[in-house]
């Protein structure tokens, strides 16, 4: 494993260099909070702010993505033919991605690209992309990511994670995308592999110490379907909800997308939007019947998927990474920690 | 909702309401010639048009 | 000129040589020999002037039978003689302008600037000489060929000051015998005078001279005071002597007096005469073949209590011909004539009607629209512009479309009869027509559909002659290009469109008339006389009203004899049920099927009916001002009936009377006039000069407003010697009360200085006040204006009914009214309800109107409370209790309710959304 | 507030109790600092869980609407002037609400605190009229007053205007000589810098349609943006359709919108969408001398007709 000590004052002049190969995304601070944005030119990532409102997963999968087009002009030949939208299959990087998130990426990947289907748009970007990680020192109050099978210094789904040592970034470079992207930056002074390590493990655990909240989700497999999906709490949780849909658009690993068609004079185009089962429109069908027609079974829909089916159907863990976005935003404060919490103790009473 | 969009930055003049009864073909006539009057002169609106490219 | 061929297409008079002046814009411009009388006429057919076609006159030309597509021209139609077998008459032969060209003072025939108010009305009309411009020299072309007419016409110009003369040809002994009050004059007049200020753009000086402003209609009062207050028309009491004409200019000159006397000399651009309206020599003949006995002015004479019903047996008479008077009175005594005619012939109803053969309807839900497309060609006066061949050509290119045509003429017997058998050919299940205006087409081609099987809605029409080869005559190519954008669009629509259900409305022949006065009684006798159950409530303990109250009318009729005989009738009235000391608590329903609890002292009990006619009346003002109530001298008009009823001997022994007229009317809070109180005063007037010739009675007056004949009340007082003292609203008499003495104190308009009259009798003409009965107005939703009066529905051409179907208006309740008119609106509120109560079996609503969608209602209720015609309402039963539904007996489709609905829950059936879009995206695909 | 609280509690245990209602709405203590959530409760024992304070920034007339049975709702000042416009609006009829008025003094500015802070608050308590606030960098006691909201600070309506009891005490009413200062400083503007201001506001949008959710207004069964035939707006994150969006959906509520903040409130991105109903509030008042929730008799001006609208296309 090879580790690269990265001087903070050569960062930015790196970064730049990197350009040449790579197309930059990173955090930026706007007022309203930090955001995942496409780094124009002389836009650096702000690597030591808190963490974005929305996760990193729109980088590959934006919230809307013109997927194909057609013209609907009667006169040429391939009318109304549906033709893809050329790909850009250009190198790209996410610069300060939280540890959390990627491993988010790789939760998502079960869905975009399996063995039966491969999501094109969703793949070419993930192949496409290196995903250089930061840790967090100091992890905040919602943060329970230890619980869900990540955490503040996990490698999984990263290509590089560093390290924030003040006045230098250690590198630890986990892929060879990883080690591409350092060698673009001009990033090559090698830091000693046992000294790095020990240090990565010491700030690793310093970071894990400091985060208290957690979830329990050590019975959730036992339970069957039934029992859950049956339960009574269900309506309470479900009570203050408004079904606006923020707690999936800001998560990390919700994938669900509805396609629109758009058109104007002779041209037309096929989007695919994020979309939110917390939407009464998100099941309903073209006879008028939605099967998902009240607020509880919704809700109950989203944390049965994250906590239970997901957990059943892919034995990956939950489909939780612990970031604790949905638990900030949410504007009626539903915690999903307090509703596994409630899951996952849950005995059915005879 | 003139009002509204005018606050939002669109011009007063793209937007018109009229009461034209069906028996005022020549007050149709005229609010149509002045709106479209009006609309010439400010151009080819930029705001709340949505490019489809 | 066969009418059954004529389609009215206008080739022949493009062509025609022959020319005559054009009666209908007041002879201001020729039209040709062969011609429809006005643009409106209905049906929309050409006739030949034989005076004037060439043809006829010399056997030349012929060139309209060459021209005419339709073959409709027929130069040996002779006169015809039609013998008709009719239980009633009813006539109605008009009136005609006072011509004042005998009147040398004025100088209508010498002067070029001097016009009639009806030749101003057709200068002032987009389809008049001028098409709406006012210009001097009105009465010469507009390009005339006269050498003499050019040199003049290069003088014409935008008037910049107009005057109206009122009075030509009315309330006048001395140059003409039109001793009475032509009634429509003074209001046409600020019309007049207002419009033309409004097509002038605001500096145009307006001047109407005038003896009293006659403004008693409804609404008038307030129209006259914002032509004065908001318009600046200047009104200027003063009969102007005669008018001299600048040789040069052609200026008008004029010299009057005005209002203090002074002397005042004037100039306008333009004088326009306020010609009054006369019973014509023709009219006077025939009414006297007709054996109808006539008043020396030459009007019907008819009874207040029968108000449309002539001296003879079986003839019933309205309009001008009736007595003068404005549009709404002419409809209110045509629909009083209508019932008159049919209470004396109820018993032969329905014995000549015929059945319709019904054609079986073909379902095509769920099939596959399949567009036939008829493109007409109106002769050439569509094709003459577009191409309609290509047009055509084009229609077979469009979606959905199985079958397009052109035609000469789709609106012919033949091309109707082909359309039928293509239908049935092709399979269509939807058809458009590429014609003229659907307003007279439509439902030609709709039956046309109903016929050959199809569902009338499954119909779409668009307009290639009027709204494309018409206004783009210079333009063909674009014109036929509009025409295929304009098919495609209908084309468009048509694919979406639904076949709709036309439902039947049950009505309930009970009538409910609510008020017992005399219009109430009225209605009700007429609907009974007809044979329809009615239930007649009154809220007092007997029947008869205000008319209790009132001593006799304008002519010198009893009223309390004619009351008393009026209330036997409806009591022993079979068909009548009376119900005294009754209160309305609650209505439910709608036009044909209304449910009421009403309430007789503590007894309720519940009423169905289909119809109701709301006759409440109004009631005298009690005044709070004039020391009224202080002295037992001072007494209100009904004050006086009721001494002159109780043939009180007092009053002969009265050495003075005044009248105070518009005690409470005319005024900012109570700002209409109340019509009756200058006539009943008048009369009051004559009645107590018949008992002491000797007694000085004063009237003071601001306007004198007897309307029509009762102006020959106005003149005989004179005679009589009653004072007329007029005032302003600002300078109103003074009462009082003084050393035991009634003292008035005004200033003299004649003297211009105070004067102060001791009264023995002080009768105050207070104003008629209405009931403002809200919580009734709610229980039908029919509107009260800011006074109080119900607002009917419209207020020329519906004065005796609301808005809201199946009810009826009549009485004061609509507006202060004497005796005569309470009767005739009475009766034509009968008559309205009549025409419902007729088509009790044959009664279907719309197919276009709105419907809900249940799933998208979020009941907010913004569609109850804004429909005019309380059509929305909530569920209040099934499965969608609580969501709004459409009343479709009480929609008429206005889309009010579509427009409101934020949810986009209510759809236009007919014009649903997706079709108006379709339509919208078919025109932007080209663009 | 705290006796307020006593109070609410007391009334809520003893509706319950007797059985006058079927379940109490209110707020509920939240699982993060400055959180509350509403809650229902159907028995005595749950009243304790009650709370209210000056996080309760939702407005709880969003959830009353469709329940079954007799409810007791608390209500503050906008929240009870929503509660109108729903009887207005035969959302809920008046009997089958009891309602809980409580004065209000205003509700926080959440993110004008988290602004104050780098990290991420971990204590919030309130005590009168100053917040304490903590993170685990610094503690900050602030004045509450400074750190109202926006409409709570342009407020002239926090007495509950209809109500079946009132928890405490009523509160002064503001009066404000320029009730509209927001709308008046975009108004300034010109017209360019209006639409940038707007543009910029929106920017963050992610059309979670939160502000639609927690709006008591919004309670059509399918939005006009969830339409489809016919689309009135396209749903992706064009700019034109997010703006189209936000007013239409404002333009829905003119002349019927409290000002009750419940839509800034819940936005995830924290944009001030009051900036579009602001407008139209203005104008209903300036046109209808209307402001939404007072009459119980009266609909909205544009629910209605009359010949003397001031708009001068009606003439």
């Amino acid at each position: 494993m090879k580790f690269i000590t990265i001087d903070k004052k050569n960062w930015a002049k790196g970064i730049e260099k990197s350009r040449e190969t790579y197309r930059l995304f990173g955090p930026v601070k706007d007022k309203n909070g930090s955001f995942i944005r496409d780094l124009e030119n002389d836009m650096l990532p702000d690597m030591s702010c808190n963490d974005s409102v929305l996760s990193a997963k729109s980088v590959l999968f934006p919230q809307t993505e013109k997927i194909l087009f057609t013209t609907l002009d009667e006169s040429q030949k391939d009318h109304h033919i549906m033709k893809r939208v050329p790909g850009d299959s250009a190198k790209r990087a996410v610069l300060g991605i939280r540890p959390y998130d990627a491993k988010a990426i790789q939760l998502v990947k079960l869905n975009f690209d399996t063995d039966d289907y491969r999501d094109p748009y969703w793949c070419d970007a993930y192949e496409a992309t290196t995903f250089v990680g930061v840790g967090i020192n100091k992890p905040g109050p919602f943060d329970f990511s230890t619980a869900a099978g990540t955490g503040p210094f996990s490698e999984t789904g990263l290509d590089v994670l560093m390290a924030d040592l003040d006045n230098a970034y250690l590198a630890k470079v986990l892929t060879d995308k990883g080690g591409a992207f350092m060698t673009s930056c001009g990033f090559d002074t090698a830091a000693d592999e046992k000294e790095s390590q020990a240090l990565f493990d010491i700030l690793r655990k310093e970071a894990e110490k400091n985060i208290s909240s957690r979830i329990d989700t050590d019975k959730l497999k036992d339970k069957t379907v039934l029992e859950l999906h049956e339960a009574p709490f269900w309506d309470d949780i479900a009570f203050s909800c408004i079904n606006c849909g923020t707690c999936t658009f800001v998560c990390p690993t919700c994938w669900c997308f509805d396609i629109q068609d758009e058109a104007k004079q002779k041209s037309a185009s096929r989007f695919r939007n994020w979309d939110t089962c917390m939407s009464p429109l998100f099941t309903k069908h073209a006879t008028g019947h939605n099967p998902r027609d009240s607020k509880t079974q919704r809700v109950r829909q989203r944390f049965m998927h994250k906590l239970k089916y997901f957990l059943d159907k892919y034995d990956q863990g939950i489909m939780c990474v612990g970031c604790g976005r949905c638990v900030k935003s949410c504007p009626v404060n539903i915690d999903i920690r307090e509703v596994c919490k409630i899951m996952n103790s849950y005995e059915k009473k005879e | 909702m003139g009002n509204l969009l005018e606050h939002m930055g669109i011009e007063r003049d793209r937007i018109h309401f009229s009461w034209i009864s069906s028996a005022e073909a020549t007050k149709f006539v005229d609010v149509v010639k002045e709106i479209s009057n009006k609309v010439r002169a400010l151009g080819p609106n930029t705001k709340l048009v949505k490019d489809y490219n | 000129m066969d009418v059954n061929l004529c389609v009215g297409c206008g080739a022949c008079a493009e062509k025609c040589p022959g020319k005559f002046d054009d009666g209908y814009n007041a002879n201001l411009k020729q039209r040709t020999a062969i011609y429809v009388e006005y643009p409106q006429a209905v049906p929309l057919k050409y006739a030949i002037n034989p005076k004037v076609c060439l043809k006829l006159t010399k056997d030349k030309c012929g060139l309209c039978e060459e021209i005419c597509p339709a073959k409709a021209i027929d130069y040996t139609q002779k006169e015809e003689r039609i013998t008709l077998d009719a239980g009633s008459i009813i006539f109605s032969p008009g009136f005609k302008p006072f011509d004042p060209s005998r009147f040398d003072n004025y100088q209508y025939t010498n002067f070029a600037n001097v016009v009639t108010s009806m030749e101003f009305e057709r200068i002032l009309s987009a389809t008049g000489p001028t098409m709406g411009h006012v210009v001097t020299f009105p009465k010469l072309p507009l390009n005339p060929k006269k050498k003499q007419d050019k040199l003049l016409v290069e003088k014409r110009k935008d008037p910049k000051k107009i005057a109206w003369f009122q009075c030509v040809g009315s309330r006048d002994i001395n140059k003409c015998d039109n001793a009475y009050c032509s009634s429509v004059c003074c209001m046409y007049a600020v019309k007049e005078a207002m419009i033309a200020k409004e097509h002038a753009g605001g500096d145009l000086d307006c001047s109407i001279f005038f003896m009293d402003m006659r403004t008693p209609g409804k609404e008038f009062e307030k129209y006259y005071e914002n032509a004065k207050e908001k318009h600046g028309i200047k009104f200027i009491r003063s009969r102007v002597h005669s008018v001299t004409e600048d040789a040069e200019t052609h200026d008008l000159n004029i010299r009057y007096v005005d209002e203090k006397g002074g002397i005042i000399d004037d100039t306008f651009d333009m004088i326009v005469l306020s010609v009054g309206l006369e019973i014509s020599k023709e009219t006077r003949e025939l009414a006297g073949k007709l054996g109808i006995e006539l008043t020396p002015s030459g009007f019907c004479k008819t009874s207040s209590f029968e108000p449309v019903t002539s001296s003879r047996d079986g003839i019933y008479v309205s309009g001008v011909f009736n007595s003068p008077k404005d549009i709404p009175e002419s409809v209110l005594d045509a629909n009083a004539a209508a019932s008159a005619a049919g209470d004396a012939l109820s018993a032969a109803r329905n014995t000549l009607t015929k059945a319709v053969e019904k054609i079986p309807e073909i379902n095509v839900v769920g099939d596959r629209p399949k567009i036939g497309v008829f493109i007409c060609d109106c002769g050439s006066n569509i094709k003459g512009v577009v191409d309609c061949a290509g047009v055509t050509e084009y229609a077979r290119s469009l979606p959905y479309v199985e079958f397009a045509d052109e035609a000469m003429y789709a609106c012919s017997q033949d091309a109707q009869n082909k359309m039928v058998e293509y239908i049935k050919e092709k399979n269509l299940n939807r058809i458009v027509v590429a014609a003229c205006t659907p307003k007279t087409h439509e439902p030609l081609f709709q039956e046309t559909l109903t016929n050959a099987g199809l569902n009338k809605y499954l119909f779409e029409m668009t307009n290639i002659r009027n709204h494309n080869s018409w206004v783009h005559k210079n333009n063909p190519d674009i014109a036929t290009q509009k025409a295929k954008d304009l098919v495609r669009m209908a084309v468009a629509k048509a694919a979406l469109s639904e076949p709709l259900k036309e439902e039947k409305i049950n009505v309930n022949d009970t009538v409910m008339v609510i008020g017992g006065g005399l219009a109430g009684m009225t209605a009700a006798k007429s609907l009974a006389s007809q044979g329809y159950k009615t239930h007649l409530i009154e809220k007092k303990d007997k029947l008869g009203g205000e008319a209790h109250k009132l001593y006799k009318t304008a002519q010198g009729e009893d009223v309390q004899t004619h009351l008393d005989q009026l209330i036997r009738e409806i009591e022993t009235n079979e068909n009548i049920t009376v119900h005294c000391n009754t209160t309305l608590e609650a209505v439910d329903g709608f036009v044909g099927n209304f449910k009421s609890t009403l309430k007789t002292k503590d007894t309720a009990f519940e009423l169905d009916y289909g119809i109701a006619v709301l006759a409440t009346g109004a009631k005298a003002l009690v005044p709070v001002e004039y020391e009224y109530g202080k002295d037992p001298r001072i007494i209100t008009s009904l004050d006086l009936d009721k001494r002159f009823k109780e043939k009180d001997a007092g009053l002969a022994k009265l050495n003075s009377a005044v009248f105070i007229q518009c005690v409470g009317s005319r005024q900012p809070d109570r700002p209409y006039c109340s019509r009756v109180c200058c006539t009943h005063s008048v009369d009051n007037a004559i009645e107590l000069k018949k008992r002491n010739p000797e007694m000085d009675v004063f009237i003071l007056y601001r306007d004198i407003r007897t309307y029509g004949e009762r102006e020959l009340l106005y003149k005989k007082a004179r005679e009589l010697g009653v004072i007329f003292i007029r005032y302003d609203r600002e300078h109103k008499p003074e009462v009082k009360l003084l050393n035991g003495k009634v003292l008035i104190a005004l200033n003299d308009h004649v003297l211009n200085q105070p004067v102060e009259i001791e009264a023995d009798l002080l009768t105050l003409a207070t104003a008629i006040i209405p009931r403002r009965d809200e919580r009734l107005a709610n229980f039908f939703k029919v509107p009260l204006n800011d006074e109080g009066f119900f607002v009917e529905k419209h207020a020329k051409l519906g004065p005796a009914e609301f808005a809201t179907s199946g009810v009826f208006v009549c009485g004061s309740g609509h507006y202060p009214k004497p005796v005569n008119e309470a009767i005739t609106q009475g009766r034509a509120a009968a008559s309205r309800a009549l025409t419902l109560l007729a088509k009790k079996d044959n009664l279907f609503t719309s197919g276009t109107i709105a419907s809900v969608d249940v799933m998208k209602c979020s009941q907010c209720g913004v569609c109850v409370a804004i429909c005019p015609y309380s059509a929305p309402r909530f569920a209040t039963e099934g499965r969608f209790a609580g969501k709004a539904e459409i009343n479709a007996v009480l929609c008429k489709g206005c889309g009010l309710c579509v427009a409101s609905c934020r949810s986009g829950a209510i759809h236009l059936r007919g014009f649903d959304t997706n079709q108006i879009f379709s339509q919208i995206f078919a025109l932007g695909e080209v663009v | 507030m705290d006796t307020c609280i006593q109070k609410i509690r007391e009334i809520a245990f003893q509706l319950l109790d007797k059985k006058e209602v079927e379940r109490v709405i209110g707020f509920s203590n939240g699982t993060i600092p400055m959180a509350t959530s509403p809650i229902t409760i159907a028995s005595k024992q749950d009243t304790e869980k009650l709370v209210f304070n000056s996080t309760c920034g939702l407005n709880l007339a969003n959830y009353i609407r469709q329940q079954k049975g007799k409810i007791a709702v608390i209500a503050k000042g906008c929240d009870s002037r929503n509660i109108v416009t729903h009887i207005i609006e035969n959302q809920v009829k008046r009997d089958q609400i009891y309602i809980i008025g409580v004065p209000c003094k205003g509700m926080i500015n959440k993110s004008k605190i988290k602004a104050l802070f780098e990290d991420e608050i971990l204590k919030f308590t309130e005590d009168g009229e100053t917040l304490t606030v903590e993170s685990s960098l610094k503690k900050e006691k602030l004045n509450k007053k400074d750190y109202l909201r926006d409409n709570c600070r342009l407020c002239q309506h926090r007495n509950p205007v209809i109500y079946d009891v009132l928890a405490g005490e009523p509160v002064e009413e503001q009066v404000l000589d320029t009730p509209y200062p927001d709308v008046e400083k975009i108004a300034a503007l010109d017209a360019d810098a209006r639409w940038l201001h707007f543009q910029e506001l929106t920017k963050n949008c992610i059309r979670c349609y939160a502000c639609r959710n927690a709006c008591p207004l919004c309670y059509c069964p399918t939005c006009f943006v969830d339409e489809s035939g016919p689309q009135w707006v396209g749903k992706g994150q064009d700019k034109t359709d997010v703006n189209t969006f936000h007013f239409l959906r404002a333009f829905h509520c003119a002349g019927r919108c409290t000002d009750c903040g419940a839509c800034a409130e819940a936005c995830p991105m924290d944009i001030n969408v009051r900036d579009f109903t602001r407008k139209l509030n203005k104008d209903a008042f300036d046109m209808f001398g209307w402001e939404a929730g007072l009459d119980q008799t009266k609909r909205p001006p544009l629910d209605a007709y009359s010949p003397d609208d001031p708009n001068d296309f009606i003439k």
